[in-house]
């Protein structure tokens, strides 16, 4: 079924949805921006519909929803040790087809890698209704059409912004009855990005030749990388954590476990304890990177990593384009 | 609710076996029966965790020889005996026994990597006819680092069993002196095809030793490798111990040389 | 006729007295150092056809036409009608007679670094507060020297000024969304003050230490650090060159709002104008201070002013900078 | 495609990374800060082709012309030819490509007052001087900051620079000339350190007060005080601003000829190669000082060099500034 | 008679008399100048006639060589006093018709004012030898003609540099000898400027009227002059002197007496042991010197003291003009 | 050689009267023979000269009264009797006494204005009958400021005399308190065409009394003033002394008050 809804009575639904749904969308946070006077876009929970911003790409995915960043454990107290258990409502998330297809890629490793899934995902994980955002037109760095991640239909609503109004798929019929009355029937079918400016080649081996381990493609990037790390901060597939036990300051017998995301792009990540550091240049770490994201992820799930939503181009701060590496990482071969 | 893979067991030291100034060996109670080379993440709350390998087995306890290099295996050498670590495991895949079988089993060793092997070596003495004949190559830096002396003499009573020390610091304690790669030509290398080799240390100490077996003629699918690597989740999720497709926690630390030789890292 | 000059006023007017006799050179003030390149064939006209074909560009942000003759003055002055028009009136300066040239020379051009309009460490606009504090305090005849950048790096050298505002960052950090890279961290410690330090896998910033640079949210890949949206400036007072006393300016007020930036500054004329020894050819500010003492100085300056919550205000100031002799200060 | 540029080449060619992602702004180096007006037209068109139709005035003397897109670089770096050509490479600079834009920017432009082609304080023609070192010095990548001011006023702020040039007098006494109407030591007194005192109806200059301002010089009515006509210098290093120690710069030497100014520079150049810490993003030569120590540093500034008689130099130096808190170097 | 000579040749003559004269001309002096890379012209003593700067006009007049700056009149010795006895050379002066009549204003206070002559001005005057140097144009400031003092007949020589030609006319035969053979008799008779581009018009009345005392005109030199003093001592008509006791550092049993040039401008000038100061303000100074120059010196010598040489706004720093402070004075009237 | 008129003689001291702490009155032998109202360069070699009134005169003597203002006057008060002065003079003009002959004469001084007319009072003191009528009237500031004490108490027994402070600091003394313009109605002022008054003091004084004087109908050219000025080279050359066209050391110190009047400084 698909309407057309305008904005207010969309709020009216949000409010209804509210008590039972926590709604998270890409909001603006107003001079938040890494420099002065600049906006930050980034998930948090909605009101209103307004809240929304549609134009822009977010800087951050949406994957802190169901992958917090910082995400307790167990709690310590004493000598007794409590599994942390998310009691928070469902969650309902505004997000674009990258991103959907982004967190099949952390489902594939907290669900699916190894025997065991991994319960703090699962447990916000299945709380998820997606609410897919129709892309009007590609963003800046944006190669999801070259990386299949254009597309996708799992979602239970999908929704075009169309000015004041609101043009509204509910795919999901168990949430039909939220729309009834709130607006006319329309022939919608969300539509999907079919070219970006930018296309990108991924490499097409079974196995990566082993000249590539030292190819001089990588060591320009350690002069040009500083091992900031949002390329892995901003990207909606990076899904690599550090877990650390802490007492807290007010009383050591009480304390935390607790897992922060991590990225190999940062200093300190494939340190050993006692010091060894296994990726410790730069081209060593932009190569773990590429690799994963367009080839090794692969070979172990059958779809590349990479989703390019770009968020990493848009936020290099040396200006390095990971589309323009992979490319170049495709010519080699 | 499913249950949770990252809760952990509390387990009380049964003993302490110190075996240098930094390396040690905690006994602990607990009910699993890793394989040989597996490991376990052991933790104190409120301090952290870290992947251990098992260096010893048995009814109702395992051992694992610690070397103290941070914050948390400091706090574990303040532990005392009726104290108590924490695990989670075991994780990994361990070696498989059964390649061995009836093969010229060669384990080199270099360091701390001895640990990983212990139950393997012992389990090799214990069943004396499982392997065709065993040769255990042991490298330490000085002859103080030189961990588990006595069962090294135990174990030399039936193997052959070369020491070596890359320092003998002026000592003649029988151990010789020299990276391990050197003494490789001393094996008896008759049996290319049905020879095992086992390598288990540092990165570089592994991959020069296969070296050296290869150029006497081991093959690379015969040669079996350790990883070590920082594990963390050992549930294949936090993405630390990750080569090329490989998670070191659930598809190592055991690889066949071939298999970790292409791993682009 | 021989050259009878009142070169006191000649100089009010933003001329100077040069080496060479009745030549003079006008100063070109370009507020907060920002310019609309459609000034500049006026500026080429009149070295051309007045000047030797050169211009100076000053340290304070200005041009200066150097070699034009004491009798071309009053042409001149009518020729850079439009440059007083679109560089002082329309951004809110009173000039009675705009056919006269600038009607006071006293309180310099008011220098700001590029700011936030273009560099990414810049905590706000500073051109715009630049123009604000213009408007304000020109024309005026007091020798005062006002500098404003962007951030505590002060590439303006703020520190050299009778008054330097330094654009700062309160920065704000969400626990939660630290992952402990340190990149904020080791950042402090090279380049800043070192205010923040590591604690439980994550940081903790020293509110005392810290200086508001704002490059802890520059390096923060998670947005963990944000600047407060409000904005902050510290005031620094009384540094100088010259050729008694070079001497950095000292921190006066810290976390203070526009608003009393802009009073502080208002206030600070009110005491000139109320402690100056007339009786020197121009005493300047630094000196008057210095003179009266600071405690005097803190009273005026704050005088009718309601700090916001966060303001800090110097109890009382050390200067220190060169002191060529003992009695430097006791004549 | 996507931008993938290079921005530590970016930024060695002058340009710098802003705060608006893709947007460059080039700087246009003029030494000395005199500039010939037939470049202006130049700078304008760039700014409203390529930028905003704004430039900034740099307190380096520099043009900015912000929001110039990355793409655009190359097309902008050929048309400023004719400003390396006639503001570099026709005073000696090397700069093999000139249509490549700037060699390198880590060293700064060489700024000067206004100097003595017009201020009659001035001791010395400081943009000439500025020229010579631009030559000297530039292209080079090191972090360098170099500003020459005509008199010890220091009107440039020399005293925030890596090196500052001051250009001073020997004032020479001619004690038949003096009609003790203590003009000079009034001034002296009263504007500079009271190094002239009375004595027996003539004056007397206290030769280790005087700063060799020259006022005196002026001020004398009969000419008994006269500038030596050999051009001294006073070197002054290290002052910087920054967010960890702004501090001002100290004397090293004193009453130095410009060949000395010269050769020191360029062992000063020889001391960050040898003793930089290429592992930070771009240590400061300041920072390296700090580090390495002064003696060091003095040892291999002094290399090579046959100072003039009068020349002295500083056996060591007490840097001072601020130190936000007792750690600012205990780390 | 008169002689065309060339410089060298001059130089032989001048290089013969210095065994008799000083000779004594306006000189420059490289680099000496108030602002820096400025050159300072004085007069000095010259032992080549291309030392002899013809195209400016001097700082400061040649009243120095007569009336030395600073001029020992006793040396005390212990108890003892001797009195400072010029034993120098005769001296032979370049100069200008305007200080030819400056000289004379000297004399005029030296040997005529009062009862006594001052016999240390009259001893170096006595040697004095005028060579005057024709102007070929007026200088900057200049208005001598305005003053009558543009011509002279006061000389021994005069002269016209004419490229590295030298036209001289020996008015005072006892030099004709030096001349004899070395250059061609020519028609020369020194031309004088006729006109100034500055005119001047000098009060002409028998008594300033009192208004004048306290006449707003001078009111702006308060603001104005700085009390520098360079309109005295480059004047070369003022004489005004003040003189100093000194014991000398090293022995204070010994020291001397002198006199420095002082002058109505300067700080102090007018002031009285125990402090009282006549003319404070310098609109006061002002009204003295200009009175002094154009109008009370006329009441005793007939003739005004100004000569019109323009030396006083060549010099003034703050750019004041005395010629039109006199115009001014004189409009007034 | 001419004789040089900046030569000076050196004289002895005889007697030095403390008038009061500020103002000491030295005796010193020399020859010369001063007019009333001139005044002599006196000088201390190495130290400095200054214009100093003379203030007594006899056989082979002259006085000076000499007021403490500053370094030579100083260090001329350090001097005992028997030591040198140097002088050099009279210079000025004197008082012209041919035209007081038998006129009614009025002298006010102020101040050390005292000492310039006390040897013309001493004149008219022992020359009793030629002036047909004298008044005395002087002006100091307080009591101890008074000069010559002795001598104004012998003068007033001849000369009707006025002696007024500014202020009388509580002591009634037999003074006046005011300012000697106050007092001029006291004089007996008959016979105004005849009358000749001479005032010496301070510039201000002098005007204002000169003034009150001629509101009581004495005529401009009646009244006859003594100028202070720093003299200095005493001949007519230095310049300090010059007002308008007059040469205070050569056409003065004694102006005619129409002349001085109209003098433009």
């Amino acid at each position: 079924m698909s309407v057309m809804v305008e904005g207010g009575k969309l709020d009216k639904i949000i409010l209804g949805l509210n008590s039972e749904y926590d709604i998270y969308a890409p909001v603006l946070k107003e001079k938040r921006g890494r420099f002065s006077d600049t906006d930050l876009i980034k998930y948090d929970k909605i009101s209103s519909i307004e809240e929304i911003v549609w134009d822009k790409k977010s800087t951050y995915s949406p994957k802190e929803i169901i992958f917090p960043i910082t995400q307790r454990l167990f709690y310590f107290t004493g000598d007794k040790q409590t599994e942390v258990i998310d009691n928070s409502k469902k969650t309902m998330i505004f997000l674009r087809a990258c991103d959907i297809n982004g967190i099949s890629r952390l489902d594939d490793i907290f669900l699916k890698n190894g025997i065991e899934k991994d319960v703090y995902y699962q447990r916000l994980r299945e709380k998820v209704t997606f609410v897919l955002m129709e892309c009007s037109s590609s963003f800046d760095n944006c190669f999801c059409v070259s990386m299949n991640t254009n597309k996708t239909d799992n979602y239970s609503i999908a929704m075009r912004k169309d000015k004041d109004q609101y043009l509204v798929e509910i795919k999901d019929e168990k949430y039909n009855d939220l729309f009834k009355d709130k607006g006319g029937k329309v022939d919608f079918q969300p539509q999907f990005i079919e070219e970006n400016a930018i296309k990108v080649t991924t490499p097409d081996v079974e196995e990566m030749p082993q000249t590539i381990y030292n190819h001089e493609m990588w060591d320009e990037y350690n002069a040009r990388c500083t091992s900031c790390g949002r390329c892995n901060t901003t990207c909606i597939g990076c899904s690599c954590f550090t877990s650390t036990d802490i007492a807290y300051e007010e009383n050591e017998e009480v304390g935390e476990r607790r897992r922060c995301w991590s990225g190999c792009q940062v200093d300190g990540y494939s340190n050993m304890a006692g010091g060894h550091e296994f990726r410790k240049t730069k081209a060593s770490r932009m190569r773990f990177k590429t690799l994963h994201k367009v080839y090794d992820f692969k070979k172990r799930f059958n779809k590349n990593m990479c989703v390019g939503c770009g968020r990493c181009d848009d936020n290099c701060p040396e200006y390095i384009s990971f589309s323009k590496c992979i490319n170049k990482l495709t010519e080699i071969i | 609710m499913s249950k949770n893979p990252f809760d952990f067991e509390k387990c009380e030291i049964l003993a302490i076996d110190i075996l240098t100034d930094i390396e040690f060996t905690f006994r602990i109670a607990t009910s699993i029966t890793p394989n040989h080379g597996q490991f376990c993440q052991v933790s104190i709350p409120k301090v952290g965790e870290a992947p251990i390998s098992v260096s010893g087995a048995g009814e109702g306890w395992i051992e694992l020889t610690i070397r103290s290099v941070g914050i948390l295996t400091k706090k574990i050498f303040e532990l005392k005996i009726g104290d108590f670590l924490y695990i989670r495991g075991p994780y990994g895949n361990g070696f498989d026994l059964d390649i061995l079988k009836d093969h010229h089993v060669v384990i080199a060793g270099g360091g701390s990597g001895v640990a990983p092997v212990r139950t393997l070596i012992n389990y090799l003495y214990n069943n004396e006819n499982y392997a065709s004949s065993v040769d255990l190559m042991f490298g330490f830096k000085t002859p103080k680092d030189i961990l588990f002396k006595d069962e090294l003499e135990k174990w030399g009573d039936k193997f052959n069993t070369i020491i070596t020390v890359d320092d003998a610091c002026g000592v003649d304690d029988g151990v010789c002196e020299g990276l391990i790669t050197k003494y490789v030509k001393d094996i008896k290398l008759s049996e290319f095809s049905k020879m095992k080799v086992i390598i288990v240390g540092p990165p570089l100490m592994m991959k020069f030793t296969a070296l050296e077996f290869m150029k006497y003629g081991v093959n690379k699918d015969n040669i079996i490798v350790s990883f070590e690597r920082n594990m963390s989740c050992g549930l294949g999720k936090c993405g630390h111990c990750k080569i090329d497709e490989k998670y070191v926690c659930l598809d190592g630390p055991i690889f066949s040389y071939d298999v970790a030789e292409k791993l682009i890292d | 006729m021989s050259i009878d000059m009142n070169v006191k006023k000649l100089t009010k007017n933003a001329y100077r007295v040069t080496k060479h006799r009745g030549k003079t050179a006008l100063r070109i003030r370009v507020p907060g150092g920002h310019l609309k390149v459609e000034f500049l064939p006026l500026i080429q006209k009149i070295a051309e056809k007045y000047g030797n074909g050169s211009v100076h560009l000053t340290t304070r942000q200005g041009f200066e036409i150097p070699d034009i003759s004491f009798s071309k003055v009053d042409e001149v002055n009518k020729l850079i009608e439009p440059i007083l028009q679109g560089m002082e009136i329309e951004n809110g300066v009173q000039i009675k007679k705009t056919d006269e040239g600038y009607p006071a020379a006293g309180t310099r051009n008011v220098a700001s670094c590029i700011g936030n309009r273009v560099c990414p460490f810049a905590n706000f606009d500073t051109t715009s507060l630049a123009l604000k504090i213009e408007k304000n305090i020109y024309p005026n005849n007091y020798h005062v020297k006002i500098a404003i950048t962007g951030c505590p790096n002060d590439c303006i050298k703020a520190h050299m000024q009778d008054i330097g505002i330094i654009g700062t960052a309160m920065p704000e950090y969400d626990i939660d969304r630290c992952i402990d890279c340190q990149a904020c961290l080791k950042n402090c410690k090279s380049r800043v003050t070192g205010a923040i330090s590591s604690k439980n896998g994550k940081v903790v910033r020293d509110e005392r230490r810290c200086i508001g640079c704002g490059e802890c949210v520059g390096k923060c890949p998670t947005s963990a650090w944000t600047r407060n949206p409000k904005k902050y400036y510290r005031l620094i007072i009384m540094g100088r060159t010259g050729k008694k006393n070079p001497r950095i300016a000292r921190t006066f007020m810290e976390w203070i709002d526009e608003k009393t930036v802009l009073a502080v500054i208002m206030n600070t004329y009110k005491f000139v104008e109320k402690h100056i020894d007339t009786t020197l050819p121009k005493e300047h500010i630094g000196y008057i201070v210095d003179r009266v003492g600071f405690p005097e100085y803190r009273r005026m300056a704050l005088e009718g002013i309601v700090l916001p919550p966060e303001a800090k205000v110097a109890k009382q100031i050390t200067w220190g900078g060169y002191q060529y002799e003992k009695d430097t200060f006791i004549k």
